[in-house]
């Protein structure tokens, strides 16, 4: 057992895995010689050579097509976009491809494959930085689609994410990567070697895909939250002195409807929060299936804290971000309501 | 205001249309044998020439001339002519059973079968091809079952794709034959990625991606060339320029400059264009890229000159939009008299055996089709079980899924 | 006046906006010369010459890319994508582009363009000709979504979006090219000639893109539903004996909240249809909006009947389509509920 | 089993690595003056060589030589080499204030500044480029403010962008300057659109694109190559080779083969290459190829060969992938100093007049950043009114951003 930043933790999954598996291959931009942006690849390459880890051209599409190319042949590639905002030249191949290769093939070709990529706002990034596209993969059949909250789970989901044989998406929160961010952006982040999930074995263990995880039991409220959301909520339920059952849904699609639904039934309330635009956000999926699953249970309705239905502005980061401020006046509402 | 003179948009147009007589005379297309044939670990920039030229082998007195030509014996020259008319065959009576509802679309390679039959003798087992909707010869040039495609054709309940696709979006691992997508140009990249992964493995497959000259446009043609060329990736790529994209001629993809193959030399890739309703040159062609890709020497690229004969699809009907003539007029033939011809003209082949084998053919054809009915046709069914529907699209089914099939009732 | 299909209805409304504005034009795959696969742009070209309706090269994001400089000039397209299954190529122009121009730039350059394509199935085309992505564009900031049922409203709601100053996403459903198809695919469909949505003046009109229109008044149910699905819904509705109110919402963003209100509190009950995949669909953010906005007035929970969660299967395409059976049933569990 | 040799992945290596002792003496670079100067109207085939070639003015002795020579009188260079020296002192500023808080961000064009400050001399009014974050040279050269780049750059309540951009994504209609973008490659087709619809207005603007060595290999570059040929479309479409795509040399994009001018042939577009280091050899091919665009010839590929002397960003640190000598040892020099050397070889400038020029500069650019600065800072502002964050999205805002708005509480 090791103490691990969210990176290291994100290095060490890929690291086992190439070790397990020789048919696992990394590549992307910068994540060859150099080792990521992120620096979430760093040393495969030496270790493994550059013909299992390699520096790609800047093309999206290219990544994601090849990358299903080599899953049909047999090997297990795990890729990594720059930026979730850089998805978008690959989402024919995502959406139209890798989606429904097995399904179209009846099982003939299969696409074993990972598209990791950084998610999520708050440091600064503007508008091409910060995206949260979440939703849009969740409404592709065939697709699953993964966001850890900590070390722990970000090793464990990313070696399950790596062993599926079907294609996943996993978002990385990148204002997770070092520290549990509560949205206090004017308060120093604890780093994840003082934070108890930061604790990660060193060796091989999973993380099952599609299993959520209650992070804080409550009796009032349920939370439905994922990625950096699942601290700004925990603040958020302190500062607003409500007893929230905090749920942190670690994977959106398969999603774990019989953690939502006990949950929401045993509390009679619901919030959802998400960091993406409002609109066809995957919170309106979440207050739909709550609403499947739990209308006679609900005591109010279910209220979405998110983002804005604008472009992620830069210097309104803060603004715009739903920090603890914003979910806990929702917290508030939800119990006032009747 | 400006000094300048106003400009104006360019929007090329091809040569006829209908109501107009088609005349290719001034199309210049090199002689049979007159191009030359490169050692295959030649440099790119050492063979430009080839991407704006056409290896050609069966010249007008039906022999097979130059360096491209004799790499088939008689024998493989006659199954290759009866590859072609299956393909044909197959194609005439598939059309047919779109007209009686069998199917809900078909589409014809008319004019073009020496392309893929051609190709499919170059590869071996294991060799992965990353096809279009048109290349149904490299199918009916291999052992894969007329059957199983009309059962797939007919969406019925032997269909080994379960109803799920569209027709003619054949798929065959064992076969060599990738999954057929409908959105055109992303099996090009997916290609240059499953040879990668040949190379990776230090495997010795190699991969062909296909596509038509108006998918050439598609951003996915770029992505493959740029994978392709900086890994050197064992692959061949091919483009078939059937001359028009539904009713869209090539010059829209190509504007009126260059050539397809040409779009390869920027990338360093070897390319060269090929009379593609010359067997023999498509074989020889072919063959050499494949050893290039087989040797470890990366990709090639060929542009297959061809035209298609044919509508689209059944959906399509090509009088609205070039001479009806036209076709008759393209100046390169056609693949199947042509090579009737050659082995007639060597005695390996007759008029009489040529109608001997387009009975046995259409006899064939025929009974794999009175087969397949058997089990069924896409508007009278029966379809394997709509409960089907619902697997597969992962490899365990995932609980809203079941919820879903639940709730069908299927 | 005339009787028009709808096919003949969008043709009308490019042919008028390409009368009165110098600054439309119209480009496409097979658009020019032969007037699209589906006809919709037939004797533009020789109408208005080829530098005002051209061929394009098979290259989505070119089309979307090229549109968007030329909508930058000050030109308006009104471009045409063969199938909405065939956008994603051109999915990064779309959502990080267009969408964001106005935005990112301050005004100093804006995007009025058009991006048509035929949406949804009912004819046979498999899952690459079939499928209803209107959620993914919903959930992009800065585009407008609109989706017609009939020929009146195509023409109407096509000029306006021509003369919108916004980027506007024109989906077609294209079962309803010829008719109102009500999806008893077993029986013959009324022809737009025999329907009074098929008058269609033959000038300059518009529909206001954000209003929703009730195809039926009714009391007991309402039910939210766009493009094929208002004549399903009819066909249910009637086939259920249920009093609903049927309101076909046109533009899917900006969404007319209003006359969704008004129709739910009168109510007290809903059910949502559409074709799409049901996870993460617009009918989850229909369900949240009406969950947001009516929940206190709701006496069961909404329902909602959407396209599976697979790929869009050929041979099975009677059973995949939601149907008049499936709505009806819907509709009738939801009266039965509270 | 198989009888061929294993295949393996090729992966392109730059030639050096942190640790390695740069040396480019076997990078042939043609001499200055050495390059033709065809007419404007040649055709592309006829000047392939241009493509693989580099087309330099100033030669070791810092004179203009050759064809491409004489096409600017020593003011106009005079104030070109003053327009260079205030990229570079912007850059050094900004990238100190991002150092200091001022901003999240900043991006110099260290070593490229003969490039946009070049270019820009051969636009006219109304015309537009579609830039990529490394042409600031394109501003800095006009007559555009200083200090409103800076109140971008702080996201402060004088930002023109009202604080809703990136730090360095202009945007300028008026002074030809179209919004950039974060998402790479974007604008090279949009720049083809802009010049297509001049085209079918009538009118006579021109565009150009810009982009990087490594985003080439998007498809967007693909897009525009296919569009700008077809339609013949009024566009110069500008390669910046700095060698980098932050840690990814470009091999990576380019493979080991051809040169990216060369990309542009198979299109039939007419691409040249030139020493993007050498002021006056970049405004002669520019010229050339704007002047084209003017005439109604179609498109033009440019590949300006340089160097990305600094980091790609302030994000960025780019000891880890390459030799901190490798900027020095780059053979091509620097462009200020070769401009300035040019000068003060014709007489036309000297030492003292160039440290007096410098200082005036640094002045002038202080001068503008405190300015701004009494407009705001990042992070300690003041920003225009988070309220104005709703604006914008659509013309009118709907009703829903309005609700949106009114939950905030701004
Ligand atoms: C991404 C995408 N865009 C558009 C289409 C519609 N479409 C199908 S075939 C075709 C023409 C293709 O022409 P070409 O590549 O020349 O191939 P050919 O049909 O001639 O063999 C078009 C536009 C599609 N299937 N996919
Ligand atoms: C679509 C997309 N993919 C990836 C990135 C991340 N990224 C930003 S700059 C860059 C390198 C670009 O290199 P090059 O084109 O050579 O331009 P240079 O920075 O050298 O001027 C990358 C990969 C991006 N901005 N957009
Ligand atoms: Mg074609
Ligand atoms: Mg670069």
């Amino acid at each position: 057992m090791a103490r691990m930043t969210m990176i290291q933790a994100i290095r060490s999954a890929m690291d086992n895995s190439m070790e397990r598996d020789d048919n696992v291959v990394v590549f992307g931009e910068d994540v060859g010689y150099f080792g990521g942006v992120f620096r979430c690849t760093e040393g495969l390459q030496k270790k493994y050579g550059p013909q299992r880890c390699f520096d790609s051209p800047i093309n999206e599409s290219g990544i994601i097509g090849s990358a299903i190319g080599m899953a049909t042949y047999g090997v297990r590639p795990c890729v990594e976009i720059q930026f979730a905002d850089y998805v978008f030249p690959g989402f024919d191949q995502l959406s139209q491809e890798a989606a429904r290769i097995r399904y179209r093939s009846n099982n003939d070709f299969t696409v074993p494959m990972v598209v990791r990529m950084p998610t999520g706002g708050g440091i600064f990034g503007g508008q091409t930085h910060s995206q949260s596209p979440e939703a849009l993969f969740a409404h592709i059949s065939g697709l699953k689609t993964v966001i850890p909250s900590n070390p722990y789970d970000a090793k464990g989901l990313l070696i399950s994410a790596i062993e599926d044989d079907d294609p996943v998406i996993f978002l990385e929160p990148k204002r997770l990567y070092n520290g549990p961010f509560d949205g206090h952006h004017d308060r120093p982040v604890t780093p994840w070697s003082k934070h108890d999930l930061g604790d990660v074995p060193e060796g091989h263990y999973t993380v099952p895909l599609g299993k959520a995880a209650i992070r804080r039991e409550g009796e009032d409220v349920t939370v439905l939250a994922y990625g950096t959301m699942v601290y700004v909520a925990e603040a958020a339920a302190q500062e607003a002195g409500v007893d929230a059952e905090i749920i942190d849904l670690r994977t959106i699609l398969p999603l774990d409807m019989e953690t939502i639904e006990a949950s929401v039934k045993k509390t009679g309330r619901c919030v959802v929060v998400h960091e993406a635009t409002k609109t066809c956000g995957f919170g309106a999926e979440l207050m739909a299936v709550v609403m499947e699953g739990c209308f006679y249970h609900l005591e109010a309705p279910i209220i979405r804290v998110t983002g804005y239905d604008t472009p992620y502005p830069h210097a309104h980061e803060w603004d715009y971000f739903p920090g603890p401020k914003r979910v806990g006046d929702a917290l508030k509402k939800v119990m006032e309501n009747a | 205001m400006s000094d300048h003179e106003p400009l104006s948009l360019y929007v090329p147009e091809p040569e006829f249309r209908p109501g107009d007589e088609p005349d290719f005379s001034n199309v210049s297309i090199p002689e049979a044998g007159s191009v030359r044939r490169p050692d295959i670990d030649v440099k790119a920039e050492d063979i430009h020439d080839l991407a704006y030229s056409i290896i050609r082998v069966m010249n007008r007195k039906q022999e097979a001339v130059g360096p491209w030509a004799d790499l088939l014996n008689d024998e493989q020259v006659q199954a290759g002519l009866e590859d072609m008319m299956r393909v044909r065959a197959f194609d005439a009576r598939m059309q047919m059973a779109q007209r009686q509802g069998k199917t809900s679309f078909y589409m014809q390679a008319l004019g073009e079968e020496a392309i893929a039959c051609a190709f499919a003798k170059v590869l071996e087992p294991g060799d992965m091809n990353f096809p279009t909707y048109r290349q149904q010869g490299l199918l009916l040039s291999s052992d894969y079952p007329m059957v199983d495609m009309i059962n797939q054709i007919y969406s019925n309940k032997a269909d080994p794709l379960m109803g799920r696709q569209l027709p003619i979006m054949y798929s065959s691992k064992k076969h060599g034959f990738f999954t057929v997508s409908g959105n055109l140009a992303t099996q090009f990249i997916q290609g240059v990625g499953w040879a990668m992964a040949s190379a990776i493995k230090g495997d010795t497959k190699i991969a062909t991606s296909w596509i038509g000259d108006g998918s050439t446009a598609e951003s996915d043609f770029h992505s493959a060339l740029v994978f392709a060329s900086t890994y050197r990736a064992p692959v061949v790529l091919n483009i078939v320029n059937n001359q028009w994209a539904i009713s869209t001629f090539q010059g829209i993809a190509r504007g009126k400059a260059a050539t397809f193959a040409a779009r390869g030399l920027g990338f360093g890739i070897p390319s060269l264009r090929v009379d593609g309703n010359d067997y023999l040159a498509v074989y020889a062609v072919s063959k050499w890229a494949a050893d290039r890709a087989r040797k470890g020497l990366g990709p090639t690229l060929i542009e297959h000159v061809t035209y298609r004969a044919g509508a689209h699809s059944t959906s399509d009907d090509p009088s609205a939009y070039r001479p009806k003539q036209e076709s008759d007029a393209w100046p390169l033939g056609d693949p199947i008299e042509r090579l009737k011809n050659y082995l007639i003209k060597r005695g390996a082949w007759s008029e009489a055996r040529h109608v001997q084998a387009k009975e046995m053919i259409e006899t064939q054809v025929a009974e794999a089709n009175r087969e397949a009915v058997k089990n069924g046709t896409l508007h009278d069914g029966p379809h394997v079980s709509a409960r089907t529907m619902f697997d597969d699209v992962y490899k365990e089914m995932p609980p809203h899924l079941r919820r879903q099939r639940q709730e069908a009732g299927v």
